[in-house]
């Protein structure tokens, strides 16, 4: 019961980051099936999808923290299946979870520079100056620690830090997610900045507006499984896919 | 019956003391080979099973109850302390098994209600080693004495013996330390400023060993006279010291290797050199070997392994031991030991201090 | 294991337990005497630990509380079992409910930390004040009723108390009192607005678990015919918490198991080696790595392969 | 004694002395716990071998000024080798499982080193003495005081200078800390906490080992010497907060000054003094002197 | 007199004044929003409401009764219930636990060392799952569950408690475009059946429109705006500060 739409994917482009029917269980209970998706350099991906249906577990699998039991994945056409999390950052691969994982005792600065990696040929390098551009909010709690701000500034933490490791594909697990709306329209337009730099993203959001208008394409999930994909402008004109599994 | 005659021991074999219980072993062993080899006791051999005691009352007379009633023990050698030896001998009393006790020193083990017909107390109590400490520091000529030690029965038991005999000999001070301590150096301090030219002690083992190391470079030792308890005249004490071990230092033990004032001492250090060996040896090994011999004897008197009829063979029996004739007092049931007190004197030749001055009192 | 077969088990339990005195060895019987008693302190300490989510390192304190003043009544004021065992174990639950007060102010490493001290000070009261405990040589020799004075009988005593004991333990776990103690276990903060009084559940929680391990140490100076300063010792303490860790705390049975063979290791290793410690250490390793839930995720895997088949 | 200014002077110098003998044994049971989370019982037990590895090789390179040095050094090297495996073959795989399980196997590995250090050097006592530069006393003016000792009273402070330096100024002190937040995060950000987690492991281990090393000269070695440390040890560093440095170096003074002071005023009766210290600072201050509660944001 | 009253209510951190003397009540069945940026003290002044943490000065009254002194448990006994902003449920046990727990709390029943608990409550439980869209997953642990689930899950937890009045922190946050729009449904549909008074924040303007009655906004400590929605929806600081439209 799938409902590809047929257009957009040329086979020739190299995506430089490749998922091959992963699977994942949790124990027992499996929660990806045949997962398949690519990602070309430069591109926002975005995932789509109720809650429980597998966007956060995609996102760990890639990362290499929760792994799949079956399935490949390739990064730069290299297999990064099984390899742990640390190498995958270490080559590229920036991680921005949902629960906002700050370490809560260090201070703002400790965190950003936890986290701080060499910087990537072709990329422009991340500094403090460079993060603070994109979020001012954080220059102001530079010495606090972490665990003391508020939810939407733990949120713009967690992006910032991520970013001082100069990852080349970033995977943004619901950044809009309880951010305020002057903020979610500035962190778009970083995003889109973002990318625009060279910077590849797959991004998981709940926020439809802000997926449509920010990706390129978009993969809508369904109980573990890829169900559409398709651009942003083909699955904002298909209101059956959206109505089938974005709505009620 | 036939087969082995079952022997329960009891000794500490972890820990801290476990030097304490490997050494009774060994001459708990050598014992018993000597007896077997010379064809056992009532022409049965006698069977070892070894328990640790681990200084725990509560497993001490578990491991008690459990030969007795698994393996059909009847007769018992240790444990090693005075706690568990009390308690252990509750256990003889009610389940009437004999039970020797190699080197317990406290007088309550075989006094007032405690004392019953099946508990034997080799080692010399703590009044004992009181007169004969008095003894000591008057032929070195203390006038006056401060006390310091672990907190605990022996120290306290002998500390009273020590007072109750010393006469004119002037107390001036006491200073102890919770069992276990391990820094001295407060004590050191307070024993240096205050008014005594003799200090006696009880900190055993490696406490003792730590003490000593603290209290030299303050000169504790160029200052007073140091008699210590405790059994620290043990070779092994000497052993781990080496040059450490300050000159002049008085101690007891219950046996040192280089005595040699004895043909039967002489005999005995020369098996028990050759069963571990090595021919300096220590101090605990005799306490299990003249328990052993102790029983074997009292059952061959009795002619019955039965532990009524063997406790009553142990009232007033008296035997040839390394050290000489040793009795039970049949009335009090314990045994008059004889012990060695010393003053170390480092040694040509030899990394180890020994005793000279060397008396063996009775 | 479901509710159901966990109640199978301790029904199993019992029935074997009735069987033993009849096995015709005194070992026996006293051996099981001495797992019940600790089955019954690894329990108690359960309802703090599996339940509230609270480590004590200092349970010993009211296990040896509850020995000494049955020691103490029994032998001094000799006053007769029937008294004297429920003012031992109302002794140390009035004790319970003023340590607890204070330390329940506390969260894990600390609240472990405090009842420890706690249980120190209990020990250094104990070593000290002689003319009651018997200070470090321990109070020797208890003066036992005459029916409890054979082997058989004290086995039924202690079979009927622990059993007893077991069964309002059981109660109290599936209980609405039970879900909320292990409500605070997961979530405190959450439990508290909830309208839940976590500080004064947890206490209620501590006092319980001291009142059944006061029972344990009733029973133990009986068995023992004395009660010893190292009953209230850390180590004593962190011997309980090991049986409980053995056995699983996520379930009922576990620190019965727990509790039984680590005494049972203890006591047969005791008598083929000198070595003892080193084959418990490489026991016990070996439990945590291959069998992380305890024993009882051990009988859960063996339950559901049978299930299966 | 308060009379004679002199001997007060020395017993202030004995509690600071014992006190920097504690605290180095301390630091290294805060640092694993400060970052691995874990109560680590066994570290008494590697305080324990640290003693006896620095004896033997001691027998081997004689009594020296250097055969010390190497003694202490290699006490450490050779622990912190060993804790290196233990960590990589057993413990690593217990990090994702229950808090209590780590606690079983640290007790589990007591049991077992104490057996294997009863194999190997047996049960009886040994002694180290201190190396010759640091032999007999040295005068103070006043008095003569041990020139060990006061090697103590200056070490003591060099280390916990040289650690709190690396925690909270250098960024892998930083990473240290993020570590013991969020080791699953820390990772995905590109620390290898592996590597961070034998790294604290073996470092803490290696103080220990390093600690029993400098204890030997004024104690003996023998097996009992690991329950006595450890207890002192879990004092310190839950007094002073746990994780907190700055809290062990001050527990440490606490239970010095209190054993040192203790044992004149008190006499037997210190037995029961650091309990009641610990309880009165934990009514006080539940989370220790310097410690932090683990206050979570809603 | 309002239903809850807070009265000049000041909170510091360190010398950071995250509340700022502010007072404004709720009115007896309103669906209050409080809305405003990031770190405008929301979440604190929920904290203090709740009892959480303490003010520095100020009061704060529920029908009259003060607050300020009260532990959490004892302002929920009240009649306070509240959600958090970081999920916070019990993880290890199921959902339908989850729900139970908070059913014997309110009724007392931690007490009780006899009463069994296994089935207690079914039905209650599982009509308050099923009305959170949960009925499927009521055995299924609550840390299992994925986070927009377990928002929902904290949804009916804290109605099990039968508040008088709800405070929820973000409460659809994280949940998907279909979630929302059914919670958005039941809060409103729950809050006027049972005549709840509700207080609540949200970074989602669908949501505050569809629910609120009245809206505050919060900046910087204070409240800059209090008013109906529509009003709320033209005010130039709002749209400045925090919708950011121009
Ligand atoms: N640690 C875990 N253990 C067991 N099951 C889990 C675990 N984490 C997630 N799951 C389950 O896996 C499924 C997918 O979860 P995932 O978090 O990937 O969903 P999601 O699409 O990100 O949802 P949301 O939008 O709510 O964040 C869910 O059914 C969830 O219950
Ligand atoms: N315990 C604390 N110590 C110091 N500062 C704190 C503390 N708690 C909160 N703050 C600060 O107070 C301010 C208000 O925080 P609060 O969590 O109330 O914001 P909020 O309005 O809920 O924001 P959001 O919408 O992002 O959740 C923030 O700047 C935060 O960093
Ligand atoms: C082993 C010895 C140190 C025993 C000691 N003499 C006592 O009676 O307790
Ligand atoms: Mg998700
Ligand atoms: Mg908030």
């Amino acid at each position: 019961m799938t409902m590809f739409s047929a257009s957009i994917w040329e086979e020739s482009s190299m995506g430089i980051l490749q998922v091959e029917g992963i699977n994942v269980s949790y124990g027992l209970s499996k929660v990806l099936h045949n997962v398949s998706l690519k990602v070309g350099k430069g591109e926002l991906v975005a995932l789509v999808g109720r809650n429980g249906v597998g966007k956060s577990t995609t996102m760990r699998a890639i990362m290499g923290i929760t792994p799949s039991s079956s399935g490949q994945i390739l990064w730069k056409n290299r297999p990064i299946t099984k390899r742990a999390s640390h190498l995958n950052a270490r080559d590229g691969l920036g991680y921005v979870p949902e629960e906002r994982r700050v370490f809560g005792s260090l201070t703002v600065w400790e965190n950003l520079d936890v986290a701080r990696r060499p910087p990537r040929e072709g990329l422009e390098p991340w500094t403090e100056e460079r993060v603070f551009a994109l979020f001012p909010d954080l220059e102001h709690f530079l010495t606090r620690p972490a665990g003391l701000l508020s939810g939407g500034q733990q949120q713009m933490l967690t992006i910032a830090r991520t970013l001082m490791g100069n990852p080349e594909l970033i995977l943004l697990d619901e950044p809009s997610e309880g951010v305020a709306p002057l903020i979610v329209a500035q962190i778009g337009k970083k995003i889109r900045e973002l990318r625009d730099t060279g910077v590849s993203i797959i991004m998981a959001e709940q926020n439809l507006d802000f997926v449509l208008n920010l990706s390129d394409r978009c993969y809508v999930l369904e109980k573990g499984m890829i169900v559409y994909h398709g651009t942003a402008a083909e699955l904002r004109d298909n209101e059956e896919v959206q109505n089938r599994y974005l709505h009620i | 019956e036939d087969g082995p005659i079952k022997v329960g021991v009891i000794l500490p074999m972890s820990g801290g003391s476990a030097y304490v219980g490997e050494g009774i072993f060994t001459g708990v062993e050598l014992a018993v080979k000597q007896v077997n080899e010379a064809g056992g006791v009532l022409g049965r051999p006698l069977e070892i099973l070894l328990r640790d005691e681990q200084l725990r009352p509560d497993v001490s007379t578990a491991a008690m109850r459990e030969l007795i009633t698994l393996e059909g023990v009847q007769h018992f050698i240790g444990p090693a302390t005075s706690a568990t030896s009390l308690a252990n001998s509750q256990i003889a009393r009610e389940e009437k098994v004999v039970n020797i006790s190699p080197s317990a020193k406290t007088e309550a083990l075989t006094a007032g209600e405690n004392l019953h017909d099946y508990i034997f107390q080799l080692a010399p109590t703590t009044d004992v080693d009181g007169v004969r400490t008095v003894e000591v520091l008057k032929g070195i000529g203390t006038e006056s004495i401060c006390f310091t030690g672990f907190d605990y029965a022996y120290t306290h038991d002998w500390f009273a013996a020590v007072r109750a005999n010393m006469g004119d000999i002037r107390e001036a001070g006491a200073f102890l330390v919770p069992m276990n301590a391990t820094d001295f150096s407060a004590t050191i301090t307070q024993l240096l400023s205050a008014d005594c030219d003799t200090v006696i002690g009880t900190q055993f083992g490696g406490s003792f060993i730590a003490f000593i190391k603290q209290a030299t470079p303050f000169g504790l030792f160029d200052s007073k006279t140091v008699l210590w308890g405790s059994n620290t005249g043990d070779h092994a004490v000497a052993a781990a010291l080496g040059a450490e071990l300050p000159a002049g230092l008085w101690a007891s033990a219950a046996d040192v290797w280089y005595y040699e004032g004895l043909e039967s001492h002489a005999a005995y250090q020369e098996a028990l050199a050759d069963f571990q060996g090595r021919k300096e040896t220590d101090m605990w090994p005799i306490t299990g070997y003249n328990a052993v011999k102790f029983l074997a004897a009292a059952i061959d008197t009795a002619g019955t392994t039965d532990p009524t009829e063997v406790a009553a063979a142990l009232d007033g029996l008296t035997i040839q031991t390394p050290l000489g004739e040793i009795t039970i007092d049949p009335e009090t049931n314990r045994a008059n030991s004889p012990e060695f007190y010393g003053r170390f004197e480092p040694q040509d030749g030899s990394n180890a201090a020994r005793m000279t001055d060397l008396r063996l009192v009775r | 294991m479901t509710n159901r077969s966990q109640l199978a088990f301790l029904a199993l339990l019992f029935l074997i337990l009735l069987a033993v005195p009849f096995m015709g060895s005194r070992y026996l019987t006293e051996l099981t005497v001495q797992v019940m008693i600790f089955s019954l302190l690894a329990l108690s300490l359960n309802i703090l630990v599996g339940h509230i989510g609270l480590v004590s390192f200092g349970h010993a304190a009211f296990f040896a509380i509850g020995g000494y003043a049955t020691a103490f009544f029994l032998s001094r004021w000799q006053l007769p079992l029937g008294i004297a065992m429920p003012m031992a174990v109302l002794l140390a639950s009035i004790f319970a409910l003023m340590i607890g007060a204070l330390c329940v102010r506390l969260k894990a490493i600390y609240f472990a930390m405090l009842t420890l001290a706690f249980s120190m000070l209990v020990w250094g009261i104990i070593i000290k004040w002689k003319p009651v405990t018997g200070g470090d040589d321990g109070f020797v020799g208890i003066a036992l009723p005459q029916f409890l004075s054979s082997p058989q009988n004290f086995y039924w005593f202690t079979l009927a108390v622990v059993s007893i004991s077991t069964a309002l333990m059981w109660v109290l776990s599936k209980s609405t009192m039970g879900q909320i103690f292990v409500a605070i276990r997961e979530n405190e903060t959450r439990a508290n607005f909830l309208g839940v009084n976590v500080r004064q559940m947890q206490l209620i929680g501590f006092v319980l678990a001291a009142l059944f391990a006061a029972v344990a140490g009733s029973l133990m100076s009986m068995y023992l015919r004395g009660m010893y300063p190292q009953s209230a010792f850390w180590t004593q303490s962190g011997h309980i918490v090991i049986s409980v860790l053995l056995g699983g705390v996520h379930s009922f049975v576990g620190p019965i198991l727990g509790a039984s063979l680590l005494y049972l290791l203890e006591v047969t290793i005791h008598q083929y080696t000198q070595y003892w410690p080193l084959v418990m250490g490489l026991i016990l390793i070996i439990v945590v790595l291959v069998l992380p839930e305890g024993l009882i995720g051990l009988f859960r895997k063996l339950y559901t392969s049978v299930r299966r088949e | 004694m308060f009379a004679n200014p002199m001997i007060l002077f020395i017993q202030v110098m004995n509690s600071f002395s014992l006190a920097m003998n504690l605290f180095i044994i301390a630091a290294g049971l805060t640092l694993i716990f400060g970052v691995l989370r874990i109560v680590n019982f066994a570290h008494g037990a590697f305080y324990m071998v640290g003693a006896y590895l620095a004896l033997s090789i001691l027998g081997v390179t004689g009594n020296s000024n250097l055969g010390f040095v190497l003694g202490v050094l290699g006490a450490g090297a050779a622990m912190g080798a060993m804790a290196f495996v233990v960590e990589r073959v057993l413990l690593s795989q217990l990090y994702d499982k229950e808090h209590m399980l780590q606690l079983l196997f640290t007790f589990a590995l007591v049991l077992v080193i104490k057996d294997v250090v009863k194999m190997i050097w047996g049960s009886g006592q040994y002694s180290i003495s201190a190396p010759p530069f640091l032999r007999g006393a040295v005068n103070l003016g006043i008095s003569p005081y041990p020139k060990y000792a006061l090697f103590l009273c200056i070490a003591g402070p060099i280390i916990a200078v040289a650690i709190w330096f690396f925690m909270e100024r250098t960024r892998w002190g930083r990473i240290l800390r993020a570590a013991r937040e969020d080791r699953v995060m820390l990772n995905a950000l590109g620390t290898d906490v592996k590597l961070v987690y034998s790294g604290v492991f073996v470092a803490g281990a290696a103080l220990a080992a390093m600690g029993g090393a400098l204890a030997a000269p004024r104690s003996a070695v023998d097996p009992g010497m690991d329950a006595l440390v450890i207890i002192d040890a879990f004092i310190i560093v839950i007094i002073g907060g746990l994780g907190s440095l700055l809290g062990s170096f001050i527990g440490a003074l606490i239970l010095g000054f209190l054993t040192v002071m203790g044992s004149i005023y008190l006499q037997e009766w210190a037995i029961v003094a650091s309990y009641v210290m610990m309880v009165v600072i934990l009514l006080v201050r539940p989370w220790g002197l310097f410690g932090k509660p683990d206050e979570e944001r809603h | 007199m309002a239903f809850l009253e807070i009265t000049d209510a000041t909170k510091k951190f360190g010398g950071f004044l995250a509340i700022n003397a502010v007072t404004f009540c709720v009115e007896r069945g309103a669906r209050h929003a409080i809305i405003g940026p990031n770190g405008a003290g929301k979440t604190t002044l929920f904290n203090l409401i709740s009892g959480l943490i303490l003010p520095t000065t100020g009061s704060i009254t529920l029908e009259g009764k003060r607050l300020a002194k009260k532990k959490p448990h004892e302002i929920v006994q009240i009649g306070m219930a509240r959600s958090f902003q970081k999920v916070n449920v019990f993880p290890r046990k199921t959902a339908f636990e989850n729900v139970q727990v908070a059913l014997i709390a309110s009724r007392k029943l931690q007490y009780n060392p006899f009463r069994g608990a296994a089935e207690l409550f079914r039905d209650e439980i599982m009509e308050l799952l099923e009305q959170v869209k949960l009925g499927a997953d009521s055995e299924r642990r609550a840390g299992e569950l994925a986070h927009g689930k377990q928002k929902q899950l904290e949804l009916a937890v804290a109605l099990a408690a039968e508040p008088k009045i709800l405070l929820l922190d973000e409460p659809t946050a994280g949940m998907s475009i279909a979630e929302t729009l059914s919670s958005i449904a039941l809060i409103r549909d729950i809050v006027q059946e049972r005549g709840i008074t509700l207080l609540f924040t949200e970074h989602d303007m669908n949501v505050v429109f569809e629910i609120a009655s009245t809206i505050s906004v919060l900046h910087h400590g204070e409240i800059i705006a209090t008013g109906l929605p529509q009003e709320i929806r033209v005010n130039d600081d709002v749209q400045r500060i925090y919708l950011g439209r121009e």
